[in-house]
């Protein structure tokens, strides 16, 4: 059982909150990543559950042992470093085996460990290699060996992607899932990188400044997100938000972008939206993808609308298109065929099925 | 160059243009030209030991071109190798250099770990005070230390004065600062996740420093070995003042205290002493002079 | 030191093989009785010097069963000093100890006295000079006996052709070897003449300004030779007197006809300026003729060591005593003692004198007349008039008669020499009469 | 998950307080201890006795009863000391600058010229470093010897008349300053040669490109680059300089008329050779104040461009 619990942890430099209360339960073989921008205390969350900080307030629970008090080497985890951190002076095996050494293992045992490691992420040739021997995803590869090999109750990766080229991220992703799939230990990954959140999550945790705004699976965030945050954090290009009123206008709800662009409400909404009718401050959130050239045939909830394009970047499979709806720039995804081209209008379809209704002021999806 | 030609339309190239390689070569010939300069500038007094040293005394006296030996003898370094006085010198030094080296590091490299990587209260005010200590000039503070000396006579039986060992115990005032400075230096540059790998390994913080720390700091290690052994090497205050005995003497003080007698100089041996002297730190530099490089390029650039 | 507190075995297997020079008695049953003494003595220049001493104290160590360590100590660097201030300090090292000057003025607290020693001495050997007895008897005690290793007179060795063929003056009659002096001619101001004529030459005098012992001796001499007193007995400060003006002016006189850089000489500077040929006369005991001896022959055989030349209130020659004194904290002073009362024997001086080939200058009246000095070539009597055996000078230091304390650092910070650079230079006499006053009122500190 | 993990997790709050903070306790005590002989070192062999040196500094001269800030009054009534004072200003502030400048220079070259060759060199512009200066200024002064000096020999060839090397105030000084610099312009060479190669090539690509000359390439990039190696070097050197006594002791003896004596040798002079202590003490603890001046300038501009970056 190496299920791993926070209970309103805290972590404070000084005077400044770096971790505000965090509530978490990760359970057994799951996969979480915790993502969010650089200072949302996603990284000193996983270093308090490494044991590298200590905790201000709360409790870290590992396999049902509160470990506030143990030090790291006894928590039975396992770290992949950004930088990797390889022992710069030992060769592959001996710095995969360092930690079995410093424990005390049988020699055999060592080796038919590190072996089997090796083989799992096929470096078995790399073994007598120094780290500056080393290509940069051979260098992921060997980190991950050396936490694989401890067979700890929890691995925790520390953005351990970052630092390589775009090619060689898609790659290792993969290579994570799959050694993931084959070893079924519990994983906390911590990255910046939406992408790396979706693809490689179980259940993803989205934090910002200190505090957790949403966990979901990568599906319920993309599309239910909980908060303005989550909803503009998942999912790229970023979702548009766009200022807007509701209107109660003869017992029909009305989204009113601006004097000439106003739409309908979905029915299904209709009801939940109801209350907000005339409140100040209200956004309107919709994906690039929701945005599409106009079809022959509208769906229910789609509107059309003319509007001058500002500027269009294709992108082979896809063609984002970029105008501008009260002071705010919109970004749509039409098709590469439907005849965009920058400073003519164009005839563009919105799916307000999609749509997500926002209060700025808190922050809330509606 | 070339577009430039073209678009001037001239067929001859501006003159005020040379090739990138005419440029570079003449930046190295003034390199070496002025190389050449501040080499004879700092060769000319170690040369001109080499030169007296092969001199025999009535030569010296005779005034004769001062640059050029007519009739080289080596009957200084005779003398010299052949008196057992000079070689117990030399024992004592390296005894003392290297005890002190090996005292110093361990000093240095455990506080210099500890300073950079483990902090405790005081650490910060600790690492910049140690550079301070510099401040205490050694000349104030050898007549204290007979007193210091006496007071352990007293109260131990121990007798610190004229023992070339006691050089072993002040010695360190001199070197530790400056090698704890670049040890911390040095170990600041090493990256943070290193330690706590190795902590999430298991190690302990000896194992931390043992096994990891020391291993990756070996050139900021011989870096900072390098000064130590040098200062010890040239030391000259404390000597005089701690030992008395020939035999307790250490080289500088040896050569210094032994071959000028009063007001006879017998300047070809001092020469040949003093040339002698200086060969086992030339010798460990030209061995260990590229780790010293790379040990302050890591470790004390950082600052 | 080490040793005392040692155990014998260590001590003897330890050190034995070592050159630092350790006699042990034989082991004889019981011999501890005596126990044993370190001893800290001068290093002399002159090679196999020290083995006479060595000897010496061996054929004692045997007769007395008594272990002595000895060091050979060089005032080179001012190591002797400053041994001598660090055993001072610490309160421990050797039970004798070589001294110069004003150092058993200095650590008077810290010496055992010796009067009855030095008045058996004295009957058996004869008077010391007023100088020895100003630096050595402090307090109506006699706390150091006189060493005969390392003292020196400090008087002229001059060039026998360049004397003849610029000043006119032939040293060698002036002081034949084995004759009577005939010296009455021999003034400063024969001297002034003999100095100017021979810087005209391209010979000059080599006589030091700098600040080290040769330097001020001289002038410390030439002081005395006008009665220029600067601090008197009681300790007043009388430095603005016509003596000391007229000691300056002629100095200022002299400085004229000397080499550029003298106010830079240490004690060497004039040694090899000798040697190397260019000096018509320096004022030095005969090191500087047996270094010349060994790598400049020629010009050895030129050389005279004479007495000083005499001014209106005498002829004074600079005396340079060493001494050895027992520090207090001795734990066999007899052993010490006795010692002592051995190395200061009319035949155990004159092995000391004969080993260190007459440089050596017993501070005894009676031992004035070895035959070493007699004998020593080249020239053939070159060194007779070295230990003035007419008694023809005033032996005395610079600085005397003030206080020993104030002497002392008038002597060691070569105030004299500064004054006379100072006035030569081209600063006003009374100016640097004021400056001087204002020196010597910072040495009152106590 | 959270039902196993809540009552364990209230099990140990009891104690939870004290025992992260043994934690956090043991870990600063480790560090303690292993700096402990650093500090042990510097409390005993270098605070101590230079409290010591104060309370030596404050007795009379024959040491027998204490004046307070007596001596230090009298000291600082004497002309020589403020001689002194300016002689060691004079002396630690020029060495240094020319130390910087030549180290600086011959670092430059050095790295200008293949990296095959630089061993070679460098081995031979470290020779003075190696050197132990009491045995090197022998050297000098054998070199500078009024009867026998060989540069003068070598000016007599041009017809130019002898120098008196030490036997003149200016030259005096000019000679303890040179040898100085000689023995210490290595230390700095090595020093910014390190710095040198830590200073990334594409900087000066980039400057290249914009540009800069070879001479502002110097200045706008590698100046800045070695800023701190530059001060703190300086600073280290400046304070042994200043505490400087072989070189001085050996060459000159403080002399001509007091012309050379600095801080160390003044201090030895007064205290060993004139049987003073207590004043030689105070001389020496005058030179305190003035390097804990110019170390706080340079140290605090240090930590200033340390968080700039």
């Amino acid at each position: 059982m190496a299920q791993v619990t926070l209970r309103k942890v805290v972590k404070k430099y000084d005077e400044v909150m770096a971790v505000r209360g965090v509530d978490l339960d990760i359970a057994d073989k799951e996969f979480i990543v915790l993502v969010g921008p650089s200072g949302c205390g996603k990284s000193t969350t996983l270093r308090m559950i490494a044991g590298l900080e200590e905790i201000s307030g709360g409790d870290i629970a590992i396999g049902g042992d509160v470990v506030n008090d143990v030090p790291p080497k006894d928590r039975d985890i396992a770290m992949v470093f950004q930088n990797y951190a390889l022992y710069p002076h030992m060769n592959v095996y001996e710095n995969m085996s360092f930690g079995l050494k410093l424990k005390r293992t049988p020699r055999n045992e060592i080796e038919q460990r590190v072996k089997q490691a090796a083989q799992i992420l096929d470096i078995t040739e790399l073994l007598d290699r120094k780290p500056k021997q080393l290509s940069g995803g051979q260098r992921q590869r060997v980190a991950m060996g050396r936490a694989i090999v401890r067979d700890p109750k929890v691995f925790l990766f520390d953005e351990p992607l970052s630092n390589l080229d775009a090619k060689l991220r898609v790659q290792m992703r993969t290579e994570i899932k799959k050694v993931h799939q084959k070893v079924r230990t519990t994983t906390v990954y911590v990255t910046h990188d939406q992408v790396e959140a979706m693809t490689l999550a179980d259940r993803v945790v989205v934090m910002n400044a200190g505090l957790i705004e949403q966990v979901g699976s990568p599906n319920d965030l993309y599309h239910l997100p909980a908060t303005k945050f989550v909803a503009g954090f998942i999912g790229s290009p970023a979702m548009n938000f766009i200022p807007c009123q509701l209107e109660q206008a003869a017992g029909a709800l009305r989204i009113r972008l601006n004097d000439k662009l106003s739409m309908p409400v979905p029915a299904s909404r209709t009801k939940r939206y109801a209350s907000f009718a005339g409140k100040p401050d209200l956004v309107l959130g919709l994906r690039p993808e929701h945005i599409s050239e106009t079809r022959p045939h509208a769906e229910p909830d789609q509107h059309d609308f003319d509007m001058p394009i500002e500027v269009v970047e294709p992108m082979g499979m896809e063609t984002l298109v970029y105008f501008t709806v009260n002071n705010t720039e919109i970004c749509g995804r039409v098709n590469p065929d439907a005849g965009s081209a920058a400073g003519q209008a164009m005839k563009l379809r919105a799916d307000l099925s999609k749509m997500h209704l926002i209060d700025n002021s808190t922050g809330k999806v509606l | 160059m070339a577009n430039a030609a073209i678009a001037t339309g001239a067929p001859s190239r501006p003159v005020k243009y040379r090739s990138m390689s005419h440029n570079r070569r003449w930046a190295m010939r003034w390199s070496y030209f002025f190389l050449i300069l501040f080499v004879v500038f700092f060769l000319t007094p170690p040369l001109y030991m080499l030169i007296t040293s092969l001199k025999s005394s009535s030569e010296i006296s005779a005034a004769t071109n001062p640059w050029w030996v007519y009739k080289p003898t080596l009957s200084n370094y005779e003398e010299l190798l052949g008196q057992n006085q000079y070689l117990i010198f030399f024992r004592n030094s390296a005894l003392v250099s290297v005890c002190v080296v090996i005292i110093t590091m361990v000093i240095s490299v455990t506080a210099a770990f500890a300073l950079a990587r483990m902090k405790f209260w005081g650490s910060a005010t600790l690492a910049t005070g140690v550079f301070l200590t510099y401040l205490v000039p050694d000349t104030l503070l050898f007549i204290p230390l007979f007193k210091m000396f006496a007071f352990v006579r007293d109260t131990t039986g121990i007798e610190l004065m004229n023992h070339w060992w006691t050089l072993i115990i002040i010695y360190p005032t001199l070197t530790v600062p400056f090698c704890t400075w670049i040890m911390i230096g040095y170990f600041a540059s090493i990256p943070k996740e290193l330690d706590e790998a190795a902590l999430i390994d298991g190690a302990s913080w000896m194992q931390t420093l043992t096994k990891i720390f020391i291993p990756v700091a070996i050139p900021g290690i011989i870096a900072a070995t390098i000064f130590a052994f040098t200062v010890s090497w040239a030391q000259f205050l404390y000597p005089l003042a701690f030992t008395t005995s020939t035999d307790q003497l250490v080289l500088p003080v040896g050569i210094v205290t032994t071959l000028i007698k009063g007001d006879v100089f017998n300047w070809g041996q001092i020469m040949t002493g003093a040339l002698l002297g200086a060969a086992p730190p030339l010798i460990i530099y030209a061995f260990l002079m590229d780790y010293y490089i790379a040990g302050l390029t890591a470790g004390a650039t950082k600052g | 030191m080490g040793f005392k507190k040692v155990s014998r075995r260590r001590f003897v297997g330890g050190t034995a093989a070592l050159s630092s020079a350790m006699v042990a008695a034989p082991f004889v049953r019981g011999a501890y009785a005596a126990g044993k003494i370190s001893v800290g003595f001068w290093d002399h220049w002159v090679p196999n010097a020290n083995g006479a001493t060595e000897k010496l104290i061996k054929e004692w160590g045997e007769k007395e069963k008594v272990e002595v360590q000895i060091d050979f100590i060089t005032s080179q660097g001012n190591k002797l000093l400053l041994t001598t201030a660090a055993e001072a300090q610490a309160k421990s090292g050797h039970d004798i100890l070589a001294m110069n000057t004003f150092l058993p003025a200095r650590y008077a607290d810290q010496l055992v006295p010796l009067n009855a020693e030095m008045e058996k001495l004295i009957a058996d050997n004869g008077k010391v000079n007023e100088t020895v007895e100003y630096l050595g008897k402090i307090g109506g005690k006699w706390l150091v006996i006189p060493a005969t290793v390392g003292s020196q007179i400090k008087g002229p060795c001059s060039r026998i052709d360049y004397m003849k063929e610029y000043a006119k003056i032939d040293v060698q009659k002036m002081y034949p070897a084995g004759a009577e002096p005939q010296d009455k001619d021999w003034t400063l101001d024969t001297f002034m003449k003999a100095a100017e004529a021979c810087h005209k030459g391209g010979h000059p005098f080599g006589i030091g300004l700098g600040t080290t012992s040769d330097c001020v001796d001289t002038i410390g001499a030439v002081f005395h030779a006008f009665g220029a007193v600067m601090v008197n007995a009681k300790g007043e400060i009388v430095v603005k007197n016509d003596q000391v003006r007229q000691a300056l002016d002629f100095y200022k006189k002299l400085i004229a006809f000397l080499p550029e850089d003298v106010p830079a000489w240490d004690d060497a500077s004039n040694n090899k300026f000798l040697v190397s040929g260019q000096a018509s006369m320096i004022m030095n005991p005969p090191s500087a003729w047996a270094v010349a001896k060994r790598d400049a022959p020629k010009v050895a055989e030129q050389l005279w060591t004479h007495p000083f030349p005499a001014g209106p209130k005498g002829r004074f020659a600079p005396f340079l005593p060493f001494f050895w004194g027992i520090w207090n904290f001795s734990k066999n002073v007899p052993a010490a003692k006795s010692l002592l009362m051995y190395l200061s024997q009319a035949s155990s001086v004159e092995k000391m004198v004969v080993a260190s080939g007459g440089y050596d200058l017993p501070s005894f009246e009676n031992l004035t007349k070895f035959k070493i000095w007699a004998e020593a070539e080249p020239p053939k009597g070159t060194l007779f008039s070295y230990p003035d055996p007419y008694h023809t000078q005033i032996l005395s230091i610079a600085a005397a008669p003030a206080p020993h304390k104030i002497a002392e650092q008038i002597y060691n910070l070569g105030l004299q020499t500064q004054m006379a650079v100072r006035y030569f230079k081209g600063e006003a006499l009374e100016k640097t009469l004021d400056w001087a006053a204002n020196e010597l009122e910072g040495y009152m500190r106590n | 998950m959270a039902d196993i993990a809540a009552p364990t997790a209230t099990a140990a709050a009891g104690n939870r307080r004290s025992s992260l903070h043994k934690l956090v306790q043991r870990k600063s005590t480790i560090a303690f201890l292993m700096a402990l002989p650093l500090i042990l070192l510097i409390a005993i062999l270098i605070v101590y006795p230079a409290g010591y040196a104060v309370y030596l500094a404050m007795l009379s001269k024959s040491m027998t009863k204490f004046v307070g800030l007596g001596t230090f009054e009298f000291i600082l009534k004497r002309q020589v000391f403020w001689d002194v004072v300016y002689q060691s200003c004079l002396f630690a502030i020029s060495a240094v600058i020319f130390k910087a400048i030549i180290g600086f220079i011959v670092a430059h070259l050095v790295h200008n010229i293949p990296l095959k060759g630089q061993r070679k060199w460098r081995g031979m512009l470290l020779v003075p470093w190696v050197i132990p200066p009491a045995m090197s200024t022998l050297a000098w002064l054998w070199l500078f010897d009024p009867s026998y000096s060989a540069f003068n020999w070598i000016l007599a060839h041009f017809g130019i008349g002898a120098i008196p090397w030490t036997g003149e105030a200016g030259w005096a000084r000019f000679c303890v300053i040179l040898v100085n610099i000689w023995a210490g312009a290595p230390f700095f060479m090595i020093m910014y040669l390190a710095a040198l190669k830590s200073v990334p090539e594409q900087l000066h690509e980039a400057a290249a490109i914009d540009g800069a000359s070879w001479l502002q390439r110097i200045w706008y990039v590698n100046l800045p680059m070695m800023r701190n190696i530059i001060a703190i070097t300086a600073l280290f050197s400046l304070i042994v300089t200043f505490a400087n006594f072989d070189i001085v002791r050996v060459l000159t003896a403080g002399g001509p008329l007091n012309a050379t004596h600095i801080f160390g040798t003044w201090s030895f002079k007064v205290g060993i050779e004139s049987g003073d202590i207590p004043q030689g003490a105070a001389v020496s603890l005058f030179m305190a104040p003035i390097l804990a001046i110019a170390a706080a300038f340079i140290l605090r501009d240090i930590s200033r461009r340390g968080s700039e970056v």
